[in-house]
C-alpha cells in the first residue's frame, strides 16, 4: 500500500517544478505549459485524496479542473498569437511596454 | 494444462505470484496474436485494395508474385525493409525518428481494447471506448511531428493539415458515438456488443441512423482517406507528411494508416453492427448456432470488417476528393450540429423510455 | 511491494518528465514530453482506480489541449531563436524560492490528518462503473457548476475566436 | 392605499413624462400631460374637502422614508381643514394658470421644460401642504425654492432672469438655515418630527427653557423664531424680501403661481401650521405681528412710486404676505389663512392681467409707457378692476372680508401691538387702494403714452389666457363669501363659516369689542379704501402732472422709496462687497493659494518621489513580478504552517 503522504509529496514537486519553469523562462509557450504542469500537480493530488477518502468528488474537482484548463488554453493560445502577430516574438522579455 | 503450469510456478513464487505471472503471460499471448493476425491482416489489406480497386478500373492488378499476386504484400514488405533510410539534413532528428513510432504505435494499441469475439479481449476496460477515442487522437501527433520535423514545406503543410482534420472529425465521431454510450449503458465495448444482442433490431444502426451516418463519414476523414486524403493529396503536397520518409519509416505510417481503417470499421461494426452477433431473431430461428464455440464468431466480426474495408477501396475508386474549405465545413457545420442533435435525440428518447 | 514499485517508477518518470518539460530549449521537444508525461500520470490516475479521470486526461489533455499547444509552436515557429538565451529573470532565486516552497509545503505534510471516509469505496464505484458514478454525482450535486463549465468553454471558444481572427483587410 | 397620495404625485408624474419625452416627442402637447395631472389633483383635492367636511381627518403614512434607531421619517399625508384650504388654493390656481400659460408660453423653444417645472412645483407645493412631518414639509420646501430657481432663470440666456434666479435661491438660505435649526430643535425636544405628537406636547413644555450658549432662551419662543426664519425667507418679509422684486424675471405665470398664489405664502402656512408652537410664546408672536406690520407698511410705501407694472404687484404681494403674518401675529391665523385664500385669487389675477397686458404691449413693462388700453382689452380690464377693488377692499369682495377680519382681529385681539398693528394696517389699506389704481388708472386710462408700433399691435388675448382671467375674476368677487362676519352675516342670515371650519386646527380668538366698535373698525377700513382709490383718480384723471410736481418737491423720499429704502445697496455693502473681498482675498489668496496648492502640489510631488523610486520594482518583465508573488507566498505558507 503507497501512503498518501507520497502522492501529495510528487503532486508538490511536480507543482514547484512547475512553478519553477514559470518563473525562469522567457518562451511565453512554455511558461503556458508550466502553468498546465501545475494544474496537474493540483489533479495528481485530488484524485489521490479522491482514493484515499473514498469520495469521488475529487474527480468532480478534475473535470472540472481539466475544462478550465481547456478553455484556458484555447484563450490563451488566441492571445499568444495575436501577441506574435504584434511583436514576432513570444519571448516574455520583450512584452514589456507595461514598464515603470 | 494451465493448472499443471500454476501449481508449478506456484510451488516456485508462491500463490498469488504465481496467478500474477500467468496472467501477464497470458496477455502476452493475446498481444502477439493479435498484433500479429493485425499484420497479416493488413498486408493483405493493401492487396486486397489493389485488387478492388483494379477491377473497378477494369485492370487486373498484382499478379506477378505468387499465384493470383498473393505473396505481393511479402515482396512490397522485403523491398520497404531493405530500402536505404534517408533522412533529410534539416530535418530534427529524434522527432522525425520518433513520429512514424508514435503513429504506428498508437494504432496498434488501440488494438488492445477491441474484442474480437466473446471474451476475447486483451484490456477488457470499462472505458474502451473512450480508450480508442484517445488513441485515435494520439495518431495526431506522429502525422504532426513528422510533418514538422521534416523540415519541408510540403510535409509541414500536409501534416498541419491532417492535424486539424483529424482533431475537428474526432470531435463529430466522438458525440456520434454518444448516442451508442447512451443507449448501452456502458463504455465497455463487449457490454456494448451484448447490448445491442438484446436490443430487438440486434444492432444499433438502426435506431441511431444519424449516428451511424456521422461515424461513417468521419471515418474516412480520420483514416485521410478519400474523399478526405488531402493531408496526402499528392497532386498538391506530393504525399502529404510523410513526404520526406522512405524505407521502414514510410512502411509504419503506411502500416499505421491500414491499421487505422482496420479499426474504424472495428469501431463501426462493434458499436453500430452488433460485433460479432447476428441479431437475436436469428438466433432464435437458427437454435443450433449457439451452439457453437465462441471463437468461431469471430468470422461474423471479419465479414462486418471486411463490408466496411471493401466500402473504404469503393469510396477510394468512385470519389473525387473534397476541397480542404469544403471538409471543414462538413466537419464543423453538418456533422457536428448533426451529432449533437442525435446526442439530444438518444437522452431524450432514453429519458422517456422508447431505448 | 509491487505496487510501490509502481508507483516508484511512475513518480520517478512524472519528475525527470517535468523537469525536461520546463528546461528543454526547444518548445516542441518540451510538447513531446509533455505527452509522455500526461500518459504516466494517466497511469497514475489508473492506479488510483480514476480509470475515467485517466481516459479523460488523455483525450483532452493529451489529444486536444496539448495538440493545440503544439499547432501554436509550430505556426510560430521559432527555430532561429533556439540559440538565444533560454531563461527570462534570474534562475537562482527562483530556484530557492521553489526550493523554499517545496520545503515547506513537504514539512507541512506531517501534521495532515485525513478527514472522514466517503460513501464511495473501491468496490462500491466498481461495482457502478466509474463513469456511472461521476456521472450521477456530475448531474445531481454538481449540476450547476456542471453548466457554469459549459458556459466558460462557450466563452473560451467565442474569446478564442475573437482573439485569433484575423481582421479582413477591406 | 389612500388615493389622495395621488394628489401630488399625478404632478410628479407629468413631470416625469414631460422631463422624458417633451423634448423629442410631445414639444407643442406638452401642456396637455401637466394639466391633465394637475385637473386630476384639483378633483382630488375637491373630493378630499368634502371629506374634511363630513369630519374626517386623513392622515397617513404611504411609505419609510428613512429609519435609524428612534428617528423615523415617513412620506406621510395629513389632511385636515388647514391643509385642504391650501388644497384647494394650490390646485385650483394651479391648474388655471396651467391653462393661462398654454396661451401665454405659446411658441416658445423650452415649451415642454416650463410645463415640467410648473408640473414639479406643483408637487412639491403639495408635498409640502400635505406633509405630516416636518421633515417632509421640509423637502416639500426646498423644492418650491428649486422649482422657483428654476421658474425665474427660466429664460436663463438673460443675465437678469439667472441673477435674479440666483438671488432668490441664495437669500432664501438664510431663512432656511434657520428653519432647518428649527426643525433641529423640534426633533431634540419632542424626538420626533411628526406634527401630531409634536402638537399635543407643546403645551406640557410650554415654560420650558433651553440653554442656549450661556443663556437661558423660552424653548418654545426659540423654535417659534427658527421656523419663523424659514418663514420670513420663503414669504418674503423684511429683512428677506429683496429677492421676491427681482423674481418678476421670470414668466408671468409664474409669477402668479409662485410669487403670488401658492410658494409665498408657505410661510404663512408654516406660521397657521405650528400655531400651537407660536401660540405658547407671545414673544414670537409680537415678532410675526411686528415683522408682518412693518414689512406690509414698507413695501406698500415702495409700491406707490415704482413703475414697473409687475413690481407694483409683486411689492403688493410682499405687503399683503406681511398683513397674513399681522393676522397670525395677532393669534388670528383663521384671518391670517383667509387672507392668505382670498389674496391667492386677486392676486394671481392681477398676474395673469399683467401678464395679459404685456403679452399686449410686447414685454413692455413700464406702466408710464402705457395708458388707454381698456379699449383694446376690455376682458383684461375688467377682470383687474374686480382684482383691484378687491385688494382695496370695497365691500362686498374677497378682499374685503378677508383685510376686514384682519383688522377687527388686530384691533380687538388680546395682543399687547395689537391697536399699533392695527393703526399700520389701516394705513397700508390706504396705500394699498392708492398704488393699485395708480397702475389701473396709468395703465388703463388716459392718453396711450407708448410708441406708434406698440399701439398698432395692441390687442386682447387668446382664449386660454381670458377664460382663466374670468374665472378667477370670479375667485376673486365670491371667494370671501366663505367668511362674512357676524356683524353682516347675521342681517343676512349666513354665518362665518371659514372660521367655523377652521376652529378645530387653529382656534378662534374672540375679539373684545362691541359691535359697533366693530362697525367703526368696519367702516374706516372701507373708508380708508375709498379715499385711496379717490386719492388715485384725483392724481393721474383728474390732476395728471401732480405726480411730478409732487416728486419734485420731496425728492428725498420720492429718490429713497423709487430705491426701494436702499435695501439692496446696503446688503450689497454690508454682505456681498465683504463676502467677495474675503473670498478673493482671503480664500482665493491664502487658503487657496497657499494652503491648498500645497497640499494639492505637495501630496503628488512626494508621491512622485517615491514612485519613481518604486517605479524600478516595475520591469514590465512577468516574471518579476510572479517571483515576487511567489515569495509572498512562501512567507505566508511559512508563517501559517510553523508558526
Amino acid at each position: 500500500m503507497v501512503p498518501l503522504h507520497w502522492y501529495l509529496t510528487l503532486s508538490a514537486a511536480v507543482f514547484m517544478i512547475g512553478m519553477f519553469g514559470f518563473l525562469t523562462r522567457r518562451n511565453i509557450i512554455i511558461m503556458f505549459m508550466s502553468v498546465e504542469l501545475m494544474l496537474n500537480a493540483v489533479n495528481i493530488s485530488l484524485v489521490s485524496f479522491s482514493h484515499y477518502l473514498q469520495d469521488l468528488r475529487g474527480h468532480v474537482l478534475v473535470f472540472f479542473v481539466i475544462t478550465v484548463a481547456a478553455a484556458e488554453a484555447a484563450i490563451g493560445l488566441a492571445i499568444i498569437i495575436s501577441l506574435f502577430r504584434n511583436k514576432q516574438t513570444a519571448h516574455v522579455d520583450e512584452m514589456n511596454e507595461m514598464k515603470g | 494444462m494451465i493448472s499443471s503450469v500454476t501449481s508449478f510456478l506456484a510451488s516456485i513464487v508462491g500463490e498469488p505470484m504465481a496467478d500474477m505471472i500467468l496472467n501477464i503471460v497470458i496477455i502476452l499471448i493475446k498481444v502477439a496474436v493479435v498484433i500479429g493476425g493485425t499484420l497479416l491482416h493488413v498486408a493483405y489489406a493493401t492487396y486486397w485494395e489493389r485488387k478492388v480497386i483494379a477491377h473497378m478500373q477494369l485492370r487486373l492488378g498484382p499478379r506477378e508474385v505468387g499465384p493470383y499476386g498473393l505473396f505481393q504484400p511479402f515482396a512490397d514488405g522485403i523491398k520497404l525493409f531493405f530500402k536505404e533510410d534517408i533522412i533529410p539534413a534539416d530535418a530534427d532528428k529524434p522527432i522525425f525518428y520518433l513520429a512514424p513510432v508514435i503513429f504506428f504505435s498508437s494504432a496498434l494499441t488501440a488494438l488492445s481494447v477491441l474484442p474480437f469475439f466473446d471474451g476475447f479481449v486483451v484490456a477488457n476496460i470499462n472505458v474502451g471506448l473512450l480508450f480508442l477515442l484517445a488513441m485515435s487522437s494520439l495518431g495526431a501527433y506522429g502525422i504532426v511531428m513528422s510533418g514538422w520535423s521534416a523540415g519541408s514545406k510540403y510535409s509541414f503543410l500536409g501534416g498541419l493539415r491532417s492535424a486539424s482534420q483529424v482533431i475537428s472529425y474526432e470531435i463529430a465521431m466522438g458525440l456520434s458515438l454518444v448516442g451508442v454510450m447512451i443507449m448501452a449503458g456502458s463504455l465497455n465495448l463487449t457490454d456494448i456488443v451484448h447490448a445491442q444482442y438484446n436490443y430487438p433490431t440486434g444492432f444499433y444502426a438502426i435506431p441511431q441512423i444519424l449516428g451511424f451516418f456521422v461515424f461513417f463519414v468521419a471515418m474516412f476523414a480520420e483514416t485521410n482517406r478519400l474523399p478526405f486524403d488531402l493531408p496526402e493529396a499528392e497532386s498538391e503536397l506530393v504525399a502529404g507528411y510523410f513526404t520526406e520518409y522512405s524505407g521502414f519509416r514510410f512502411a509504419m505510417f503506411f502500416l499505421g494508416e491500414y491499421t487505422g481503417m482496420l479499426i474504424m470499421s472495428s469501431i463501426g461494426t462493434l458499436c453500430f453492427l452488433g460485433g460479432w452477433t447476428l441479431p437475436k431473431f436469428i438466433m432464435d430461428l437458427l437454435p443450433f448456432l449457439s451452439e457453437l464455440p465462441s471463437f468461431v464468431w469471430i468470422v461474423v466480426f471479419l465479414a462486418k470488417v471486411y463490408i466496411f474495408m471493401f466500402i473504404f477501396y469503393w469510396v477510394r475508386a468512385t470519389l473525387p476528393r473534397y476541397r480542404y474549405d469544403q471538409l471543414m465545413n462538413i466537419g464543423w457545420k453538418l456533422l457536428i450540429p448533426l451529432a449533437l442533435v442525435n446526442v439530444v435525440l438518444s437522452g431524450t428518447l432514453k429519458i422517456m423510455g422508447w431505448f | 511491494m509491487l505496487q510501490q514499485l509502481f508507483f516508484g517508477y511512475y513518480a520517478f518518470a512524472i519528475i525527470i518528465l517535468s523537469l525536461l518539460v520546463v528546461t528543454r530549449s526547444n518548445p516542441v521537444h518540451s510538447v513531446m514530453w509533455m505527452l509522455l508525461l500526461f500518459f504516466h500520470i494517466a497511469g497514475l490516475y489508473l492506479f488510483l482506480n480514476a480509470e475515467f479521470i485517466a481516459a479523460i486526461q488523455v483525450i483532452v489533455y493529451a489529444g486536444a489541449i496539448l495538440v493545440l499547444f503544439l499547432f501554436v509552436v509550430l505556426l510560430l515557429n521559432l527555430r532561429e531563436e533556439l540559440s538565444l538565451r533560454q531563461v527570462a529573470g534570474s534562475w537562482p532565486s527562483a530556484f530557492f524560492i521553489v526550493a523554499g516552497l517545496f520545503v515547506v509545503v513537504t514539512a507541512a505534510l506531517g501534521s495532515y490528518v485525513p478527514g472522514p471516509v466517503g460513501a464511495y469505496s473501491i468496490a462500491a464505484v466498481r461495482s457502478e462503473t466509474h463513469v456511472k458514478a461521476l456521472g450521477k454525482l456530475l448531474y445531481t450535486e454538481y449540476l450547476f457548476p456542471f453548466e457554469i463549465a459549459s458556459l466558460v468553454l462557450l466563452v473560451a471558444v467565442v474569446g478564442a475566436v475573437v482573439l485569433a481572427k484575423r481582421k479582413l483587410r477591406s | 392605499m389612500n388615493s389622495y397620495a395621488l394628489i401630488p404625485f399625478l404632478p410628479l408624474a407629468a413631470f416625469v413624462i414631460n422631463i422624458l419625452f417633451g423634448r423629442k416627442y410631445l414639444k407643442e402637447n406638452a401642456h396637455w400631460v401637466s394639466i391633465l395631472a394637475v385637473a386630476g389633483s384639483w378633483v382630488l383635492a375637491v373630493m378630499a374637502l368634502m371629506d374634511v367636511l363630513n369630519g374626517n381627518k386623513i392622515n397617513f403614512d404611504l411609505y419609510t422614508w428613512m429609519l435609524s434607531g428612534g428617528f423615523k421619517v415617513s412620506v406621510g399625508f395629513l389632511i385636515d381643514q388647514l391643509t385642504v384650504v391650501m388644497l384647494i388654493v394650490v390646485t385650483t390656481c394651479s391648474t388655471l394658470i396651467h391653462i393661462y400659460s398654454v396661451g401665454y408660453m405659446h411658441g416658445d423653444t423650452g415649451y415642454y421644460r416650463f410645463f415640467s417645472y410648473l408640473s414639479l412645483f406643483t408637487f412639491s407645493m403639495l408635498m409640502l401642504v400635505m406633509a405630516n412631518n416636518f421633515l417632509q414639509l421640509y423637502f416639500g420646501w426646498e423644492g418650491v425654492g428649486l422649482c422657483s430657481y428654476f421658474l425665474i432663470g427660466y429664460y436663463f440666456d438673460k443675465k437678469s432672469a439667472s441673477d435674479a434666479g440666483k438671488k432668490a435661491f441664495i437669500v432664501n438660505r438664510f431663512g432656511d438655515f434657520g428653519f432647518g435649526l428649527g426643525i433641529f430643535v423640534v426633533f431634540l425636544t419632542f424626538g420626533t418630527v411628526y406634527y401630531e405628537p409634536v402638537f399635543s406636547q407643546a403645551s406640557s413644555l410650554a415654560e420650558a427653557t433651553y440653554n442656549f450658549l450661556g443663556y437661558d432662551v423660552h424653548l418654545m419662543t426659540l423654535i417659534a423664531l427658527l421656523l419663523f426664519c424659514g418663514s420670513i425667507g420663503k414669504s418674503a418679509q423684511i429683512p428677506l424680501h429683496v429677492w421676491l422684486p427681482d423674481a418678476m424675471e421670470g414668466p408671468t405665470p409664474v409669477s402668479a403661481l409662485i410669487h403670488a398664489a401658492t410658494m409665498v405664502t408657505a410661510g404663512v402656512f408654516l406660521v397657521a401650521r405650528c400655531s400651537p408652537i407660536f401660540s405658547l410664546s407671545e414673544t414670537a408672536l409680537m415678532v410675526v405681528a411686528l415683522t408682518g406690520a412693518i414689512t406690509s407698511l414698507f413695501a406698500a410705501t415702495i409700491g406707490l412710486v415704482q413703475n414697473d407694472l409687475k413690481r407694483i404687484i409683486a411689492y403688493s404681494t410682499v405687503s399683503q404676505l406681511g398683513y397674513m403674518f399681522l393676522a397670525c401675529g395677532v393669534g388670528a391665523y383663521t384671518a391670517g389663512i383667509f387672507h392668505l385664500y382670498t389674496h391667492a385669487f386677486f392676486k394671481a389675477l392681477l398676474f395673469l392681467c399683467a401678464g395679459s397686458v404685456m403679452h399686449a404691449m410686447g414685454g413692455e413693462l413700464d406702466i408710464q409707457k402705457m395708458g388707454n388700453l381698456k379699449k383694446y382689452m376690455p376682458i383684461t380690464y375688467a377682470t383687474m378692476l374686480i382684482a383691484s377693488f378687491s385688494i382695496s377692499g370695497i365691500p362686498g369682495l374677497a378682499g374685503f372680508f378677508s383685510k376686514d377680519e384682519i383688522l377687527w382681529m388686530a384691533y380687538a385681539g388680546e395682543s399687547p401691538v395689537g391697536k399699533f398693528v392695527w393703526a399700520i394696517g389701516t394705513l397700508v389699506a390706504f396705500l394699498t387702494a392708492f398704488y393699485s389704481f395708480r397702475l389701473i388708472f396709468l395703465t388703463f386710462h388716459g392718453k396711450f403714452r407708448g410708441t406708434h408700433e406698440q399701439e398698432h399691435h395692441l390687442h386682447e388675448s387668446p382664449k386660454s389666457m381670458t377664460i382663466p382671467l374670468v374665472l378667477l375674476c370670479v375667485g376673486a368677487v365670491a371667494a370671501g363669501w366663505v367668511g362674512i362676519p357676524a356683524l353682516i352675516g347675521e342681517n343676512i342670515g349666513v354665518h362665518n363659516y371659514i372660521a367655523e371650519f377652521m376652529k378645530p386646527v387653529l382656534g378662534h380668538p374672540e375679539g373684545h369689542g362691541t359691535h359697533g366698535e366693530e362697525m367703526v373698525v368696519m367702516l374706516i377700513s372701507i373708508a380708508v379704501g375709498l379715499a385711496g382709490i379717490g386719492l388715485a383718480y384725483f392724481m393721474y384723471i383728474i390732476r395728471p402732472e401732480l405726480p411730478d410736481r409732487l416728486a419734485q418737491q420731496f425728492q428725498a423720499v420720492y429718490r429713497i422709496l423709487f430705491n426701494k429704502y436702499y435695501v439692496d445697496e446696503l446688503y450689497s455693502f454690508i454682505i456681498v462687497r465683504p463676502a467677495i473681498w474675503t473670498a478673493k482675498n482671503v480664500l482665493i489668496g491664502i487658503t487657496d493659494g497657499h494652503i491648498i496648492e500645497a497640499v494639492v502640489n505637495g501630496v503628488p510631488s512626494a508621491i512622485a518621489a517615491l514612485s519613481s523610486g518604486l517605479r524600478k520594482i516595475q520591469t514590465g518583465l512577468m516574471q518579476h513580478y510572479a517571483t515576487i508573488m511567489a515569495t509572498g507566498i512562501l512567507i505566508i505558507v511559512a508563517i501559517m504552517l510553523l508558526r
